[in-house]
């Protein structure tokens, strides 16, 4: 399904330390292909954030090298951080339609797609709300309906469904593999549920804490992702081994 | 043509700028060549700096003090005549406080502004004994002196004692500063010393046009003059300029003492030199200043306008 | 017990109190500084009137007001002077304010040049620098306008700056990922951003630019025959007219309190849906 | 092909590289105001010679320099009175500042009678208001903190109102649940919250209190023998003395300067942990 | 185990409505006993955080009424916003000493209970942190820890374990309950994990969404909370109950 792309990005031995003591990272290799779904699993405060930020470039590693195969980081990225991160003065439907007003795109020409992306999160009546007028999870939504809107190349995103009840973010997982199939993007993803990243991802990268590191790389060789697949023996077996990485990892810590 | 000169005064117009309003409503000036446009001066409007600036080419100086400092500082400024031959500057006082200007020396207080402390009040305190404590600032607002009995104010003679008489019904004792002893010369003439040398004809012209304007203001048919003033600052009453006019009469500001022969605007070396002396005394001064610098004889002295006097 | 958080009465009469007392908030939000202000006149008035108080030194408020009427149509002119060159004052306030601390927030290396000169203009008193305007500039509205835009633009580029400068890092991030310009940065992200801010430096400087106003007619003057509020105060206290001079400073405060009243509005206009200085919270 | 990000090099000669541009910037963030100095020193110097201005309309600058030199000890003097009179100013302001800014955020009934006076006191024109605290008030210096705290007040007063009202609506319900009274609540919340704020109407207030002490010099005077800058300016003024007007201005303005550097480093001092107009980002 | 106190707490046919129009809750009825731990489940806008904030007194409802059966709301209350709410300007255990100061208790008096409280939670190492340099789940982990110090009666928790990894998060979870047991505190918390609703609960309260409304109500009868029940088909077949009322309460919204 994938995996088998050229590279885009890697990482190579990228170190990072914070005030020049906290090691937030160490060494971290990572090859990412195109068309991949990785995920990032680790404990809280393994470096999972910082590993994001430096692919996206928001800053130089201490040590190491990211590397740009096919040229240089794409322009069309859609990322969702961590926190909602919207403009508070802007109301649900002007804050999605962001990426593309900075790519020059009137409101009026690509409302269409942004109530298409809002649709997308279930929040299609709320966009004339303000963000304060909604609730933590719904600010998630339209973080997430921001990072679809331009149906990037590649997407990074940080925890982007932990604060969505399961029914909810069963469906916008099946909406982002059924987005990925459809544009063959390619998603690096951060969770903190097993079951996700296995449900999701062609990889999963588990990382330890302080310092950051990764500890193993687990393939999931799956050629579906659907019911089937979730109520298959071989999903049982990788969530057992997933978690079984992630408690020695939260040992070796 | 007419050569279009600017004439910038001290202060908002009034009876004390009678002279040059006359001058210029009558056409005195125009005879000899000039059109005069009168800038009035105003709280901090400064005139002089307009003059260093060259955007004027006649200012009112304060008084000889001015152009002594012009010389100690090497500005090229040189007073060509002095229309008051007395400071107007007086102390104020409620009525029957002090007899002489000595006993002033008891009050409280003094309302003194920033430019008299640089001037008369170094002065006064040389000559008279006042102390530095008993100067506060004059803001230009008798509210002050009037609140307390015991206290005098700086006034220029034709307004505060007016105003001060108007608004409180009781007539203020008034104490001439020139009569104590301050003999400075006031309301020059100011020009630059390039305008002397280059254009000597318009200098002439502007004083002797200055002098003849108030004689005519003085003893003559002053309505025209009045009405100018008035157009320039519409507060002015009659009863105002009228008063004023009477006090430059009755104290002699304008016309006494050399006038009486060598015309309006009459300057001396010796009072010059007098007043220099009594300065470098109080220290506001220093000694050996080339004071001839600062003024010139060459316009005045010569009697013009004596026949316009009745 | 049964002790009941807020709502003891039953549901509609809960309803119901609470609009009243909003109701009542409404009111009295008026009514309290209309009050206040009625008792400091009185407070005036009284004190005048018991201390015998010669109108010279305080007038009392009625012959302030007789002397605002009867001097109406100059103090009016005077009034419409000050007025036009406050605002024009704090027009070139807002714009030089706001293009400086944008410029600053652009380029360090010019924040690091004009900063100090921009210190320098806020400190150096205009008395000072009057001979060298009067020197270097012809125009009298000009020097007016310099005068007063010296007074007041120092806090709308202070404030703006901070503004500018307190942008969200998480945003800034985002705007970075999205290849946002320098100048698509500015504008949909920082100048929002320092919005609060720029008002809250606005309220402080509509009042500055009244002072300017006057402050620069003491200082230059205003030429010919219009002459401002400022020099009317003048003229009027140095002809001991004080009534007059009161009647003046008081066209002057409400001046003031309507230029602040109507920042505040502008304020609360562009800020309550969304900035927590704004927000009447939803209770 | 191959492109790196922003790290083309090896690991250490990348650090190295870093490390350089750093050092580089920190130089730079130096030398350019200062050769910025140096520049426009030239310039005046330059064209007070080209043109031949007379030294009464612009004294060159080593003519200035001079007067300082010469003039030291009675210009020393006078810059001592200003620097008291504008510490004492800008403390007065702080606490009359921020004093009200607290009563006006705890008490709206205060705020509405209140502010309008605060807004009038900061628009009217100081020398309008000479008279009335020549007659109320006796002590020179009581007079003298009045006038420039009416200056230098409204900035913070206003600044520290606006970072009361703005602080986060979810840490004040915490604090709402913690039972915290609204003293607890004042100290420890929304005072913080107020600092970045507040620290930027200081930045306003520091130029103010030095202006205010100027003013005032120029409106109520300073008692007795010992004058202020504003004295030395007026008078070298008047007695034309134009080079030592200007050392006097420029020693107002480096005064000016410092304090606003001062106040700078204080609002670093006080932020750079935490707030975001402060905080060098980890890169 | 629980569940038998007397009433602390009862909403009454609590109404939200916002702006006059979002209709946040309708009509809520609740009942909490002493010793209770409560979940609320349900759909992201449903109104969870909204009815955690009635309780807490932080607004009032629109109609309806919150009865404090025991006389008022207590004063020792422990918080967890769904957001972290941290003082930018303090550092870690400056911001979980918060409660504490607001009793008037000093940072030295204390100390050993915040550092046992950050210990708790696996910050120990970050007492003196500012949060900005903290990650999203260490946030959140510092706001746990705030509203454990004080061992409050009463404890309102909104969503506090989704930004963490699995591992951490059931470390939590036990140290949760055995903190309840030994102080015999009553727990409303609200998460989005139907696992973690019936590892913790006594009593599920499944809501809907818009307008925000209790659909059902499931007690959890277990004497034990542990590795047992975990596995125990009882709670397999609870998990089930409750998955299914959510599904049922998203497809009736
Ligand atoms: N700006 C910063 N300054 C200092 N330290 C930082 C900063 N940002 C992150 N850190 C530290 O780096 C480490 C990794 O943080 P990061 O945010 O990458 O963790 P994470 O894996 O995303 O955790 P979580 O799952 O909780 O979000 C943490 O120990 C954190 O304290
Ligand atoms: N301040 C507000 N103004 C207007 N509407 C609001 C406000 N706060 C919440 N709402 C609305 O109330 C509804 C319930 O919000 P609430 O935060 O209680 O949801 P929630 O159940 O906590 O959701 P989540 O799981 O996403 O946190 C939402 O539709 C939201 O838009
Ligand atoms: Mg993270
Ligand atoms: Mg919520």
């Amino acid at each position: 399904m994938s995996g088998e792309g050229a590279a885009v990005l890697q990482m190579q031995g990228v170190t990072k330390v914070f005030n020049g003591q906290v090691m937030a990272l160490q060494a971290m290799n990572l090859t990412v292909n195109e068309g991949d779904f990785i995920s990032l699993l680790g404990p809280s405060g393994c470096g999972k954030s910082t590993a994001l930020r430096l692919m996206a470039g928001l800053m130089p590693p201490t040590q190491g090298r990211i590397l740009w195969p096919g040229g240089q980081r794409p322009g069309d990225l859609g990322v969702v951080f961590q926190e909602p991160t919207l403009m508070p003065w802007a109301t649900v439907e002007k804050n999605v339609w962001l990426p593309l007003r900075l790519r020059g795109e009137s409101f009026a020409s690509v409302k269409d797609r942004v109530h298409e992306a809002l649709a997308l999160v279930g929040l299609d009546g709320f966009a004339a709300a303000y963000p304060r007028e909604l609730s933590g999870g719904m600010k998630m939504r339209v973080s997430i309906a921001r990072a679809m809107v331009t149906r990037p190349r590649l997407i990074l995103m940080d925890e982007p469904f932990a604060a969505l009840d399961e029914i909810t973010r069963q469906k916008l997982n099946d909406d982002l593999l059924a987005m990925k199939a459809q544009i063959g993007c390619t998603v690096i993803f951060v969770t903190h549920s097993v079951f996700e990243s296995v449900f999701l991802s062609d990889r999963i990268v588990v990382m330890a804490a302080r310092p950051g590191r990764v500890v193993q790389e687990i393939a999931v060789p799956a050629a579906t992702r659907d019911l089937a697949f979730r109520t298959s023996a071989e999903y049982a077996a990788l969530t057992r081994d997933v978690s079984g990485a992630l408690g020695h990892a939260m040992e070796a810590a | 043509q007419n050569t279009a000169v600017k004439f910038g005064t001290n202060w908002v117009a009034q009876a004390e700028h009678g002279g040059f309003y006359q001058a210029a409503a009558d056409g005195t000036y125009a005879a000899c060549g000039l059109d005069v446009t009168i800038v009035p001066g105003g709280p901090q409007v400064n005139n002089r700096a307009s003059l260093l600036a060259g955007q004027i080419e006649f200012s009112m100086g304060g008084s000889s003090l001015d152009a002594f400092m012009a010389v100690q500082e090497g500005v090229p400024v040189v007073a060509v005549s002095a229309i008051f031959q007395k400071d107007p500057q007086v102390i104020v006082t409620h009525p029957g406080k002090a007899e002489t200007f000595a006993d002033l020396v008891k009050l409280d207080k003094l309302l003194i502004g920033d430019a008299g402390v640089i001037t008369f009040w170094a002065w006064m305190q040389k000559a008279y004994g006042f102390k530095p404590e008993q100067r506060e600032v004059y803001t230009f607002s008798a509210a002050p002196l009037i609140a307390n009995e015991n206290w005098g104010m700086q006034g220029y003679l034709s307004s505060e004692p007016f105003f001060v008489e108007k608004e409180t019904g009781w007539k203020p004792d008034v104490f001439l500063m020139a009569d104590a002893g301050y003999t400075a010369y006031s309301t020059t003439i100011e020009t630059m010393a390039p305008t002397i040398a280059e254009k000597p004809e318009v200098v002439k012209c502007f004083v002797d046009g200055s002098a003849k304007g108030w004689y005519n203001y003085l003893y003559g048919d002053n309505t025209a003059a009045n009405a100018l003033i008035k157009a320039d600052n519409p507060e002015m009453s009659d009863e105002a300029i009228a008063y004023g006019v009477n006090a430059m009469k009755e104290y002699g500001i304008v016309d006494s003492g050399d006038t009486e022969t060598m015309g309006i605007g009459a300057m001396t070396d010796e009072k010059m030199a007098d007043f220099y002396a009594k300065m470098v005394e109080v220290g506001a001064l220093p000694e050996g200043l080339d004071i001839k610098a600062g003024y010139t004889l060459q316009f005045v002295n010569q009697g013009v306008g004596l026949d316009l006097k009745p | 017990m049964t002790m009941v958080l807020e709502t003891a009465t039953p549901v509609d009469s809960d309803e119901l109190a609470r609009a009243q007392i909003a109701r009542r908030d409404r009111i009295m939000r008026w009514l309290i500084p209309a009050l206040a202000v009625v008792a400091s006149i009185g407070a005036w008035a009284l004190y005048v009137w018991a201390y015998d108080i010669p109108h010279y030194q305080l007038p009392s408020p009625a012959r302030v007001a007789n002397q605002l009427l009867v001097d109406w149509q100059m103090l009016g002119v005077a009034l419409w002077v000050t007025l036009k060159i406050t605002a024009m004052a704090l027009g070139v306030a807002v714009l030089g304010g706001v293009g400086l601390a944008i410029l600053f927030n652009q380029s360090s290396t010019a924040e690091r040049i004009f900063l100090p000169y921009a210190v320098i203009l806020q400190v150096t008193p205009l008395i000072a620098l009057a001979p060298l305007i009067f020197l270097y500039v012809e125009a009298p509205l000009a020097r007016v306008l310099i005068c007063a835009w010296i007074v007041a633009f120092f806090p709308i580029l202070s404030n703006t700056t901070l503004g500018l400068k307190s942008t969200d890092h998480n945003l800034t991030d985002l705007f970075q990922i999205y290849r946002a310009s320098r100048w698509q940065r500015l504008i949909h992200l920082q100048l929002p951003w320092a919005l609060p801010y720029f008002l809250g430096g606005l309220r402080i400087a509509g009042g500055l630019s009244l002072v300017g106003a006057i402050v620069a007619e003491y200082v230059v003057g205003i030429s010919g025959t219009s002459s401002g509020l400022a020099f009317r105060i003048l003229e009027a206290s140095y002809r001991l007219n004080v009534p007059r001079m009161f009647a003046a400073m008081i066209l002057v405060a409400v001046v003031g309190v309507l230029i602040y009243a109507a920042t505040s509005a502008l304020s609360w206009a562009l800020l309550h849906k969304w900035h927590e200085s704004a927000i009447r919270r939803e209770r």
